[in-house]
């Protein structure tokens, strides 16, 4: 296997809180990585330094053999590293098709003046722009919604939603920060389906934000644990379960 | 019937306080003019729209009175809106007679060089009121040594500075200083410190009287000691107000002057219906205007435009508020219409007749 | 302490309760559960009155509900909303001084800060922090202790497991169960529904709008259609 | 008649500078205190174009609109790369507007602030329909396509954009210019149908009714902006028989419209839709 | 004529700082830019005179008449015109609108009620100047200098340290949330407003005795609204530093540059200020986290 992502020594500090401290690992082609750790161990953190939210104090980043330093958020997403965001950030004025859209019209590489005049070229990009987000709609069992603004949607589908966007950026790597966030265990059971339906159709490398616990075990071939900014431990799932750090600093008496 | 006359008029904004007082005077005249038999048996109607003192307003208010089926317009008082007011007023054939609207190319168009059929004013023109406040500075004050404080914000400040410099230095006395300020500021000690170290004879200030207050209070304030010379728009009665003992002494250019014996009828009858003085030169002038408009009605015998303009261009020594008016049929401007120029004395609270110039003196 | 009866409430066209009544007795521990888009969230916030029922009759302490939401307040009813909702601008202390806003006593307030910090003792190192950038389970720390703070008899709360790490979800649990211990009324909306149902006296399942089923808390955690519909458990 | 006809010109060449600013602040989100800057910049360099260089009409109107969208690119570089937080950009530009101003009324060849008479009259109703209906069908067309999209995106959700891979500086920027290349457009309208351009009719009053109009609309709409426009420019035309009390009432009406009408005339939504079947928006 | 121009720029400076207070205490609060100030501070000249040309009050009644009543006119207005946006939670561009509004309809009831007209405060405490160094400077502009110093340390510290304070600025982060803490909003912003339209009157007085009194005295606050931005919006201290800076730098390039092209030199200061400090020189960053 191959590493598509790799990390060493990032460090990222907020004034003296220290996010970030000389993370380094690798992410292999394929597999989906699950990171877990108490509340503010630094998850989020690290996905924002991936994706060029936050430049890293720090330490190199590379995807696929290519720097990931300095680049702007926007040439990571188009090298083909997607995500969602904890706090869910949709466009929520707009239709969940038009979610959608968005990133795949900007994969679209006409010129502004054939977009001012309309061209035949430009409704033919649109129309299969179109095509393209309803079936990524209908991949997250969203299409009843798809003329549905944004925020009027519950939380639970607003997550899939957020995961429609970010997979309409074509990316081979999609970052998912607490997808099962606000969903019942039958709900998160589901939702684990679906990633793991998606990783495969779509072929993605993931990583995987969660604290519910259920849809890291099922869905994670390696976990990656964290705590004050540091990754304390790695490995498959049943032997993370066991470690000793982990259970006293994160899973507590009941796993 | 009627006869519909226009008035295009700053009502609100910061020129408000002449315009008001020229609606007044328009109406007090007119209903003087209607109640001893109107025009041509016919009783005049006055249309007055508020321009706001902006040429797009003036546009849309010319267009809204040649709407409105009127025979001829007064008005604008300022330049700017003249000007853009006069071709479509032109293209309607409707004469316009503005009030105190001083700058050359209102009568004149500026491209062709010809005078404009339809524009007729009974002011005089700024480069002879700029000529006159050079004149009056250097020969009557002595003065080598000027400075100039102006809106760079107003035409009217602009040109009236240009013609100042031009006429002083032609004479042989020196422009110091040319400092600049913008209409909503209040603040001109920075350019005036400036100008005190240049320790000029007289500071023109070719501005409003509000201004012209302001510039005077802060120069004394800083110490310094040059006359204040300026032009027509200090003609208002509250420039003693609001400029206070600072702006005693000074020296300006007016159309005419409240107490200009011609005027001082006119004046009492003012008092008499609104309780208090016009708010000069505009008063006098819309009277004028509209004194040339009902002759030129009835020398034409009729009201189309044409032959308006043609009978407003044969003027010839009209009775008018101000006095006698003459139109010069080559420019549209009034022929030997005199500048006067007033002192402002605080203490008696009047403005002072000291001279009277005539073109081409 | 709390009843509801015949509650519906819109959004615009979009009829979100249909026709809901409960009850909350004092010093209960209540759940409601249910999936994505019931309505759950939608009830919490007409509770607190800052959504209006288009019929339908709330009477707390029996009373009607006061009108304004600061007056809801006043008369006793706290609510931790869905998302947080903190002041994200404020800090993390000025966020607690916040919810302490209507009480005077002192003493209190300063017992409940300890309270607080005990249950959460990362807060207690961020009190100049910026709320806004603390991390996704430490705002929720933040909510929560905010509306501790205020020391309501009753607290309303909507998903305050959400985004915390599954020992604090522990904790949690354990601190609501102390709470009502010393006389808080709770009636909570919990994803984690077996947790919730665990805690629970009674329970509620809402089911697009309407309730489709009531029980005592161990009931329900024993119905295999709620085990099945809601706790992911293949039947 | 010509009255009436005035006003619809009048009004639809100002609809135009409008639809700019839509673009701009009601699709981009970013609001500007600055737009009549770039009108005076359309009005002054195709004024003196047909003026002093007999340069056909139509060539000085393209000319006036290159010169405000490159206008529009010097102010805009800096301050959006700068990544200027809304308020502070409306006052940047703000500033670059009254400096630009400043210059209009120094420079000899614009004849300073007495301005320039004697245009030639070349705007005709036609003329300004056709803009306008040129106008407005380049603007939908923008909005439909990928960089439409990128504005509208940039505007719900900055973060959330640059994670759909949006370059948020270029779509901000091109934003921007389009929108001053309206109002440039519409600048050298109104030269040449006033006859006459003064650098006071381009100042922060002239930019800031723009925006009313814009937001009053509705922000995110294209024919919300249109009908607030038109209105702003009848209305106070209809009241002119109320004479002073006209301007008083425009305040109170912009009050009222923001106060009853929160997401102004036609917030989010277009007039054609207004007659099809409500989507199911909620709220 | 160096330190003579500074003190000038100072006094000048000391007007828009004072004129900024009252605007970027609104902003701080409420994060929207309150455009009705001008005509507060107008309209709180107007009162002013009335009290000092009507009754000849001396200068303390009238500063405190005109205290009060910009004040109370500014709670009339947000109460008739800002609070059912506020209560929508529309956001600050609304607000901004319907302050625009109100400007105008303010500054034209003016010209339709009291006219057009320019007016003087009584010279009789017009003008006093003290010498020093050989310039001169005016007892009115140290007084202006010192008071708005002072108040706003007080405002600053009411807003940082209080309860009430924190009340108001959450109420900015989420008027539904600070409702729900059993906040009366509305009370709270009634006294913000009421706050800095005091403000707003002295400012007006001051500009009024220092100047004169007249409709479209207001739109000199756009110097406030420029001023507020280089110290940073939000920023009490900023707002007077902005001030000060704005006047004594305008007041330099009248006087060593040109005073014609002022205007041009220092906008262009302006934006190459903001560009190299995008929150101006003491607003706070407001990277939102994601
Ligand atoms: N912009 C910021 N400014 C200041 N501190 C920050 C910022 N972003 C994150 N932090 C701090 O960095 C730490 C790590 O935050 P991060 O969001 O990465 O945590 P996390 O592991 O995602 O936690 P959670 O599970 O609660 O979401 C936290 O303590 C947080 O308060
Ligand atoms: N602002 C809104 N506008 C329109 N519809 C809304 C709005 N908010 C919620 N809804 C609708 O009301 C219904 C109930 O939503 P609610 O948020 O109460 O669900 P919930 O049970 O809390 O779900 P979740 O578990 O996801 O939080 C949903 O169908 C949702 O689409
Ligand atoms: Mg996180
Ligand atoms: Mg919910």
């Amino acid at each position: 296997m191959t590493e598509v992502l790799s990390l060493s020594g990032v460090s990222k500090r907020f004034g003296g809180i220290v996010a970030a401290s000389d993370a380094s690992f690798g992410v292999e082609d394929g597999e989906i990585l699950g990171i877990i750790g108490p509340n503010g161990a630094g998850k989020t953190t690290i996905f924002n330094v991936i994706t060029g939210v936050y430049p890293p104090d720090g330490g190199s980043l590379s995807f696929r053999g290519v720097a990931l330093n300095g680049k702007r958020p926007d040439e990571i997403v188009r090298m083909g590293i997607a995500r969602t965001f904890q706090n869910i950030r949709l466009f929520s004025n707009l239709t969940c098709l038009a979610n959608v859209m968005t990133p795949l019209l900007q994969r679209k590489h006409y010129g502004v003046w054939p977009s001012l005049l309309r061209t035949r070229a430009v409704r033919k990009c649109e129309r299969e722009s179109e095509q393209e987000a309803l079936s990524l709609l209908e991949a997250v069992g969203l299409s009843p919604f798809s003329h549905q603004k944004a925020s009027s949607l519950p939380y639970g589908l607003q997550r899939k939603l957020e995961i429609a966007r970010a997979l309409a950026t074509k990316p081979t790597l999609l970052l998912l920060d607490e997808p099962a966030a606000g969903m019942n265990p039958e709900e998160a059971r589901a939702l684990s389906g679906l990633i793991r339906e998606i990783h495969g159709k779509f072929s993605l490398t993931v990583m995987l934000i969660e604290h519910h616990m259920d849809v890291v075990m099922r869905l994670c071939s390696r976990i990656l644990v964290m705590n004050f900014g540091a990754v304390i431990a790695q490995g498959r799932p049943e032997e993370v379960r066991r470690d000793e750090r982990v259970l006293s600093a994160y899973l507590g008496r009941r796993a | 019937d009627l006869i519909k006359v226009g008035h295009t008029v700053s009502l609100t904004g910061g020129a408000s306080m002449w315009g008001q007082s020229e609606k007044n005077a328009l109406e007090l005249l007119i209903g003087k003019i209607n109640e001893s038999g109107g025009v041509l048996g016919k009783k005049i109607v006055l249309i007055s729209y508020d321009n706001r003192n902006d040429p797009v307003e003036s546009v849309n208010v010319a267009r809204r009175l040649i709407n409105d089926g009127v025979v001829a317009v007064i008005g604008p008082a300022q330049s700017g809106n003249a000007i853009a007011t006069a071709p479509i007023l032109e293209r309607a054939k409707i004469p316009m007679i503005v009030t105190t609207a001083t700058n050359p190319y209102v009568t004149i168009d500026k491209d062709t060089g010809k005078v404009r059929p339809f524009a007729f004013r009974p002011c005089f023109i700024d480069p002879f009121q700029g000529t006159v406040a050079a004149q009056f500075a250097y020969t009557d004050l002595g003065a080598k040594k000027a400075a100039i404080l102006y809106d760079v914000g107003s035409d009217y400040g602009q040109w009236l500075a240009k013609y100042f410099e031009e006429a002083f230095t032609a004479k042989g006395g020196e422009v110091v200083a040319k400092e600049a300020f913008r209409s909503e500021e209040l603040d001109y000690r920075a350019q005036l410190g400036k100008i005190k170290g240049l320790s000029p004879d007289v500071l023109f200030l070719p501005t409003t009287q509000k201004e012209a207050a302001m510039a005077a209070r802060q120069a004394r304030d800083l110490g310094i000691t040059a006359t204040f010379l300026g032009t027509d728009n200090w003609g208002s009665p509250d420039l003693i107000d609001l400029g206070g003992s600072a702006i005693d002494g000074g020296y300006f250019v007016n159309l005419t002057d409240l107490s200009d014996p011609d005027i001082q009828d006119f004046v009492a009858e003012y008092r008499a219906v609104y309780g208090k003085d016009p708010v000069l030169p505009n008063p006098v002038m819309a009277g004028d205007a509209i004194y040339m408009l009902v002759d030129a009605i009835k020398r034409a015998g009729s009201t189309d435009g044409t032959a308006l303009a043609k009978a407003l261009e044969e003027t010839r020594d009209l009775p008018v508020v101000s006095g006698k008016i003459t139109v010069n049929p080559e420019d549209h401007n009034p022929l030997n219409k005199p500048a006067v120029i007033q002192k402002v004395d605080t203490k008696a609270r009047a403005f002072v007749f000291v001279k009277k110039y005539e073109p081409g003196d | 302490m709390l009843s509801v009866k015949d509650l519906h409430v819109h959004y615009g066209k979009i009829h979100a309760v249909r026709g809901v009544s409960f009850h909350v007795e004092e010093k209960e521990i209540v759940s409601i559960v249910g999936a994505n888009g019931a309505g759950k969230s939608t009830i919490m916030w007409t509770l607190a009155h800052v959504l209006k029922p288009s019929s339908g009759e709330i009477t707390f302490l029996g009373l009607p509900l006061p009108e304004k939401p600061h007056e809801v307040v006043h008369s006793g009813m706290c609510l931790v909303p869905e998302r947080r909702r903190l002041f994200g601008a404020l800090t993390v202390s000025e966020n607690l001084v916040m919810g302490a806003y209507m009480r005077k006593d002192a003493e209190g307030i300063r017992r409940d800060m300890e309270r607080t910090f005990e249950l959460f003792p990362v807060l207690k190192g961020r009190l100049n922090q910026v709320a806004g950038t603390l991390s996704g389970g430490e705002q929720q720390m933040l909510a929560i202790a905010r509306a501790l703070m205020s020391s309501p008899r009753m607290m309303l709360l909507d998903e305050p497991s959400l985004g915390l790490a599954p020992i604090l979800v522990d904790r949690l649990m354990d601190a609501i169960v102390a709470l009502r211990e010393s006389g808080m009324t709770i009636l909570m909306v919990e994803q984690n529904a077996d947790r919730a149902l665990e805690i629970s006296d009674r329970a509620y399942v809402l089911e697009v709008g309407t309730i489709i089923m009531e029980g005592s808390g161990k009931d329900l955690l024993d119905d295999p259609v709620v085990r099945k519909a809601y706790l992911g458990e293949l039947a | 008649m010509s009255y009436i006809l005035s006003i619809t010109t009048l009004a639809c060449i100002n609809m135009i500078a409008v639809l700019g600013l839509a673009i701009f602040t009601g699709f981009t989100g970013l609001f500007s205190f600055g737009h009549a800057a770039f009108m005076g910049i359309g009005a002054y360099v195709s004024a003196i174009l047909t003026y002093y260089y007999d340069v056909p009409f139509s060539l000085a109107l393209a000319c006036g609109v290159a010169a405000s969208s490159a206008a529009s690119l010097i102010i805009g570089v800096p301050t959006l790369r700068a990544r200027l937080r809304s308020d502070y950009f409306a006052i940047a530009i703000l500033g670059f507007g009254e400096a630009l101003r400043v210059i209009l009324e120094n420079l000899s060849i614009t004849n300073g602030a007495r301005g320039l008479p004697g245009i030639a009259p070349y705007t005709t109703l036609p003329v300004v329909l056709l803009c306008l209906g040129l106008c407005v069908i380049v603007a939908r067309n923008f909005l439909r396509s990928r960089y439409g999209a990128a504005c509208i995106a940039v505007r719900e959700d900055p973060v959330a954009a640059e994670m759909s891979g949006i370059h948020l500086f270029r779509t901000r920027l091109l934003s921007l210019a389009l929108s001053a290349a309206y109002c440039g457009l519409s600048g050298g309208l109104l030269a040449h149908y006033l006859s006459f351009i003064q650098p006071v009719m381009f100042t922060l009053v002239q930019s800031t009714q723009i925006l009313a109009a814009v937001i009053a609309g509705g922000l995110g709409s294209i024919s919300g902006p249109l009908v607030a426009s038109f209105l702003f420019v009848a209305l106070p035309e209809a009241l002119r028989v109320a004479q002073m009390w006209r301007l008083v009432a425009y305040g109170l009406i912009l009050v009222l419209i923001m106060l009853f009408r929160p997401q102004g005339l036609l917030g989010h939504q277009e007039i054609s839709r207004l007659f099809k079947r409500p989507a199911g928006e909620g709220h | 004529m160096f330190l003579q121009t500074l003190f000038t720029g100072l006094s000048v400076g000391g007007i828009y700082a004072l004129m900024a207070v009252g605007y970027s205490l609104i902003f701080s609060i409420l994060n929207f830019s309150n455009f009705a100030h001008g005509s507060v501070i107008m309209l709180g000249a107007y009162m002013g005179l009335g009290l000092a040309s009507k009754f000849g009050l001396k200068l303390g009644f009238v500063v405190a008449g005109a205290m009060a009543g910009g004040g109370l006119l500014a709670v009339l207005n947000e109460r008739l015109a800002y609070r059912k946006l506020r209560h929508r939670n529309a956001p600050s561009l609304y607000l901004m609108i319907s302050a625009m509004g109100c400007s105008v309809f303010l500054e034209n009831m003016v010209y339709v009620t009291i006219g057009s007209r320019f007016y003087a405060f009584p010279e009789f405490f017009t003008r006093r100047v003290v010498t020093f160094l050989g310039s001169s400077v005016s007892v009115m502009d140290l007084f202006a200098l010192a008071f708005s110093l002072l108040a706003i340390g007080a405002l600053g510290l009411f807003l940082a340290r209080s309860r009430t304070g924190i009340a108001i600025r959450a109420g900015v982060c989420d008027m539904t949330m600070c409702s729900l803490m059993g906040v009366d909003t509305d009370r709270l912003v009634a006294l913000v407003f009421l706050l800095a339209g005091a403000l707003g009157g002295l400012a007006g007085t001051f500009m009024g005795v220092r100047y004169l009194v007249y409709p479209t005295m207001g739109w000199i606050t756009n110097k406030a609204y420029i001023a507020a931005v280089i110290g940073g919006l939000g920023s009490l201290l900023g707002a007077i530093v902005g001030g000060v800076i704005l006047g004594v730098v305008e007041t330099f390039i009248s006087a060593y540059v040109s005073s014609i092209l002022r205007d041009v030199f220092s906008f262009t200061i302006l934006i190459a200020l903001l560009v190299c400090m995008p929150n101006g020189l003491f607003g706070k960053s407001m990277e939102e986290r994601v």
